[in-house]
């Protein structure tokens, strides 16, 4: 099962007539997601590859059921791409695009979170938004929203895997894969300030899934989030978490490609970030194959 | 996209902030021109994109219109942490004892995923000493990114910061920061310090302002304000390219990967391995030849490069793609540095393939990142001690 | 009793210091009104005709347990001081103010009823919001939270009144005096397009209400709220409701002195308000003196 | 405040939205320039503060430049329901067969207690008109007052009312349209008719735009757009006594009361006791005598006026005062039509005991509302038949 997507997640692609769009719908649907339309304005009713195109969310969601939307759509039409999919109830919303501006995700983000309050509030199941400037997620095996190679995950496995950065997910998840482990879900919450969904958001989901055994926790250097998180395992986790931070021999004050990953006076330093996971007694490996002995240890696996 | 002082005082002023008079002067005779139509003391004040400009000797109080000229004659041509001063901004003076310095910010806080508000009593310090120092001096409101700051939270943080001055000019103040924060994208503004008068009434003397890059597409009216001889240059040619580029000090391995998080590994690993890093650089996915191209040769001008180490995990990226683009660099004469690569995942073989056709002692294939980032190390290291 | 305010009200005035403030302060002193305290930024920590004067609404409220606010601050800062009352968890708060602007209004009253949904889910007991461009209210020999004449309201009654109108208020009350019969709690909503409060919100408040045994409610032309209280009472109210609608003579197009005052088009003529009332067998009154004998006659009361 | 074509125009361009280009004129000279310059069909349309301009003969197609002179001699000066056309606006014609009419518009809505956006595909048609005709042919959506609208509620509008074009275009406009209104403290826009070309781009071709009178003080920059001529010149007097006066069609009796409620029913009285009331006036509360002199005076000068009925409930407003501002007037010579009052409340007594001491037969004080009515009613109606 893994979590937040599955095998009958119903994905709709804002923005698949664009080339981004296009060829990850492709992905998508040879990984073996069920993608059953797209959404582009200005251009419903027509057919793009054997998809319906629609021009609203809400036309789309209507006709095909869909639980799930990714969005592609270019940085300045981003934020509005997000409020249409949660304004149409769309439950999980992941949204891929870098550079959306900072204020826009701001008020994307609160907007969502207020949707989702009042969703819970009236009995619904809320509306989640993951990114931007993120991969996506991907159940092993079962269904893929992202841009993640398919070929890593093709093969279920039991360790959960979340991620500020794209291509340390894929790193991870292939040496995972390798040594005999797998992943259950892998999500990749992004690289910006501002996200919709953080590592404290994803670690409850992972702790009540069946199908997950231990967690890999990839931060980076910039913010607190890391620090947010060991603060929630250290109260709530019984799984076990391994971290792994990136950028710890970046200077201060300088932004890293992620827009989020820099430290700033005291904020957002490795040093803080290896002390909070320490201090919850979370083993953070120094280089990425550390992370596969630490799981097995933690999981009692023999090499 | 950061901006000088004058600039900042500009967006703030237009915005209804009550801001300290002042004009640029580009010569020492105009800074006397300024001084002389002012008719009082003035404060001449370097307009370079580094802090610490007062320390540095780049602001000066200037008595008279005969010391405006000296003082300008020091500043404008000054070096300060690199960057020449080829501009001041030359101010009315202000009588610091005749009222009271305050510090107020607003700042994109990803804790709270919008602005946080800072306001503190204690004006005129590096808000980063403060909030080292005296962390409880600094009350911090998280302001609404959809509403923008109202009167009445800006008049509780002036109280709960000990303002003392006119409540309402000071929270109408705040107001109008805050929605020159919104209308223009900042990330980061700073009214430091924040004048307030015996009458009670505040006024900006000093700022700071920073706007998202990601929104300076609706902001075009301002980059004009943009300065690219402010910045490194190889940090403007990758801008060029869209590279995201950072030079990194001290630094003696180029590396190069796709995609933020395995670059900043990259450089984690390279010092590991006992050398420094001596650039971010991300050529983002599924980057073709000639991409790879462009970054080798932005990375070979670095003169501070001895060896380069390039880690790819292509998913999107083709292994024999980033080859391709390194052979053409060979080629071109343009690569005279070793090149250490890892490259795992889509068309390894076919990379191997057209590196053992070139077969270039300058080019080396590795099976991991560690490896890789020992061979180019090892190289950058060596060719140091041999100079 | 009555609604809303009581003789346990304990209430706070913004903008105490200034004209209309002060003067209003001590004739709801004099009516019996708690009043205890006055907000008005930057004269904290100062006295007002002993009453204690605050900087904020938080820090009065704090200080004295108040849960009603009253305010007078001038146009431009009135939204702004409901929105401080409203987050300083002030259960219920008057706006007199009149001439605010509209979109002001819009926010306020939009940001209001979305504090007393979250409010009221956490279990807590809301946030109202009366006006503004009103008369404020008053439970008759109990509580004055406006700015009516004391005299007409010392003696408690059992009819309820509802107003769009200031002095039409002031003149049914003493009507209902004169007559025998007295008001329990007086509400007048105010004469804007945009107030915080409608008569649909009044009419359970008051069916609810022990002490009151029929509500008289005077409309006005423009809009649709009197419609909308048709509907109400149509579907929920048990108690008699007697309506009166002044403007019946004016043209269309022309604003009436109160800013909501206007026929647009077919919206908020007389025709269809007397029409809603009709359908649901409220009796409306041609002039004032009737809705005594129409009071009476509802409540079976001999002349 | 409302505004003419051409200012509603200006402000939706400053706001980025496509407006037909056009330029104002104010003989007949300067529209042949104008037609000249434009090289092109004009139409010259006349800028007065009424509806139904069209059908008043107040816009003309002018396929040539002679007929555009033509026209405007005929425009200018005309009488269009009272008001003389003063100025025109000559805007380049559009050949209305290449596209297609539609509506959009945005107002007050307080049963929404916010803006509602309209979108009708029927455009050119007065909306009031659509409303009462084919109501359900108009698109309506609130619009959230503190985001304004976004650009996917823009478009689910406009396919929901059966737009044809560019869909994000047309998004974008009605976005930048809601954008002008929120900024702008618009009561009402209109864009109608709202014309989509063959390459599917919206063009605005005629604009309403109405200004909320609360918010004027923050658009200082549109005062100088007010034209008080264009009002009735006793609105313009009651609005310099901060009076909420309007003058009503066809009345005899002069109405002034204490408060918008108690007015409205006077008038309300007045009809019902035969005769027409000639105004609505506000003097609102707690008026002092001066506030009385000044409304008995303003009332006097309406020519239409044969007697006044002034009806005041006492609370915060003396009887006395009111007695004061009476007799005041009486005393400078300018009542010289009856007054009819009831005044209940506060000091009722010593207004009685000071109109006593004058005991003129032009002042009587009634004990109720409908005597008071009553009696200037009969007195305007007599007045009238004695004419």
């Amino acid at each position: 099962m893994g979590i937040l997507v599955n095998k009958d997640s119903k994905v709709i692609v804002q923005g698949m007539t664009g080339r981004e769009g296009a060829s990850h719908s492709r992905a998508m649907k040879e990984f073996g997601t069920q993608v059953v339309a797209g959404v582009t304005p200005g251009k419903g009713g027509s057919d793009f590859e054997g998809w319906p195109v629609y021009n609203s969310v809400a036309e789309a969601k209507a006709a095909h059921g869909a639980n799930v939307s990714i969005i592609f759509v270019p940085p300045a039409g981003a934020a509005d791409a997000v409020l249409e999919a949660a304004h149409a109830g769309m439950p999980l919303i992941i949204l891929i695009t870098e550079g959306v501006p900072t204020i826009d995700m701001m008020r994307a983000v609160q907007e969502v979170k207020a949707l989702d309050a009042i969703s819970r509030a009236n009995g619904g199941e809320g509306v989640r938004l993951i990114g931007g400037n993120c991969p996506g997620l991907v159940t092993s095996g079962e269904c893929k929203v992202g841009i993640m190679p398919n070929k890593i995950y093709s093969e279920k496995g039991r360790i959960g895997l979340i991620s500020r950065s794209g291509t340390l997910t894929y790193e991870a998840a292939k040496l995972l894969s390798d040594a005999g482990l797998g992943t259950s879900t892998t999500v990749g919450i992004g690289g910006d300030p501002v996200i919709g969904t953080t590592f404290a958001d994803v670690l409850p989901m992972f702790e009540a899934d069946p199908d997950t055994d231990a967690i890999v926790l990839i931060g980076e250097i910039g913010g607190a989030d890391e620090e947010a998180a060991a603060e929630y395992i250290g109260k709530h986790m019984k799984k076990p978490v391994i971290a792994f931070i990136s950028g710890r021999s970046a200077p201060a004050g300088k932004r890293m490609g992620h827009a989020g990953a820099i430290i700033m006076g005291n904020v957002g330093t490795p040093e803080s970030k290896l002390a909070a996971f320490a201090a919850v007694n979370v083993p953070v490996a120094d280089t990425m194959p550390q992370i596969m002995d630490m799981v097995k240890k933690a999981l009692n696996i023999q090499n | 996209m950061k901006l000088h002082e004058y600039q900042g005082k500009e967006l703030l002023r237009q915005f209804g902030v009550n801001v300290q008079d002042g004009k640029v002067a580009y010569t020492p005779d105009e800074v006397r021109t300024i001084a002389r139509e002012y008719g009082q003391a003035v404060v001449v004040k370097a307009q370079v994109h580094v802090g610490g400009r007062g320390k540095a000797g780049g602001v000066k109080f200037s008595p008279t219109i005969d010391k405006a000229f000296e003082n300008a004659e020091k500043i404008l041509g000054m070096d300060i942490k690199g960057l020449t001063v080829n501009k001041v901004l030359v101010t009315k003076a202000v009588d610091i004892d005749a009222g009271t310095e305050y510090y107020v910010g607003m700042i994109v806080d990803r804790n709270v995923q919008s602005f946080t508000l800072m306001a503190c009593a204690e004006g005129g310090m590096e808000i980063e000493e403060l909030a080292a120092e005296r962390p409880e001096a600094i009350i911090r409101h998280r302001v609404d990114p959809i509403t923008g700051l109202r009167p009445y939270e800006a008049r509780e943080v002036a109280i709960r910061a000990g303002f003392k001055g006119n409540l309402n000019k000071i929270a109408d103040m705040m107001v109008k920061m805050s929605q020159a924060a919104l209308a223009r994208d900042a990330v980061l503004v700073e009214i430091n310090p924040l004048f307030i008068d015996a009458d009670g009434t505040p006024l900006a003397l000093d700022t700071k302002f920073e706007i998202d890059d990601n929104a300076m597409y609706r902001h075009k009216d301002l980059l004009d304000w943009r300065e690219l001889e402010a910045e490194h240059p190889l940090e403007i040619e990758a801008s060029k390219y869209g590279f995201a580029y950072v030079k990194l000090d001290d630094g003696n391995v180029g590396v190069l990967g796709n995609g933020a998080g395995i670059v900043m590994t990259s450089l984690d690993v390279v010092n590991r391995a006992g050398a420094k890093p001596a650039n971010f650089l991300d050529i983002g996915g599924g980057a073709k030849a000639e991409i790879v191209y462009n970054a080798v040769k932005l990375v070979s001008k670095d003169t501070d490069v001895k060896a380069i180490f390039i880690n790819i995990f292509g998913g999107i990226t083709r292994a024999d793609e980033v080859a391709k683009g390194v052979i053409q660099a060979l080629n071109e004469g343009i690569l005279t540095k070793p090149v250490r690569m890892r490259i795992a995942g889509t068309a390894e073989e076919e990379a191997k393939a057209l590196l053992a056709e070139v077969n270039s002692p300058l080019i080396q294939m590795y099976p991991d990142m560690f490896q890789a980032a020992e061979a180019a190390s090892r190289d950058a290291n060596s060719a140091g001690e041999a100079k």
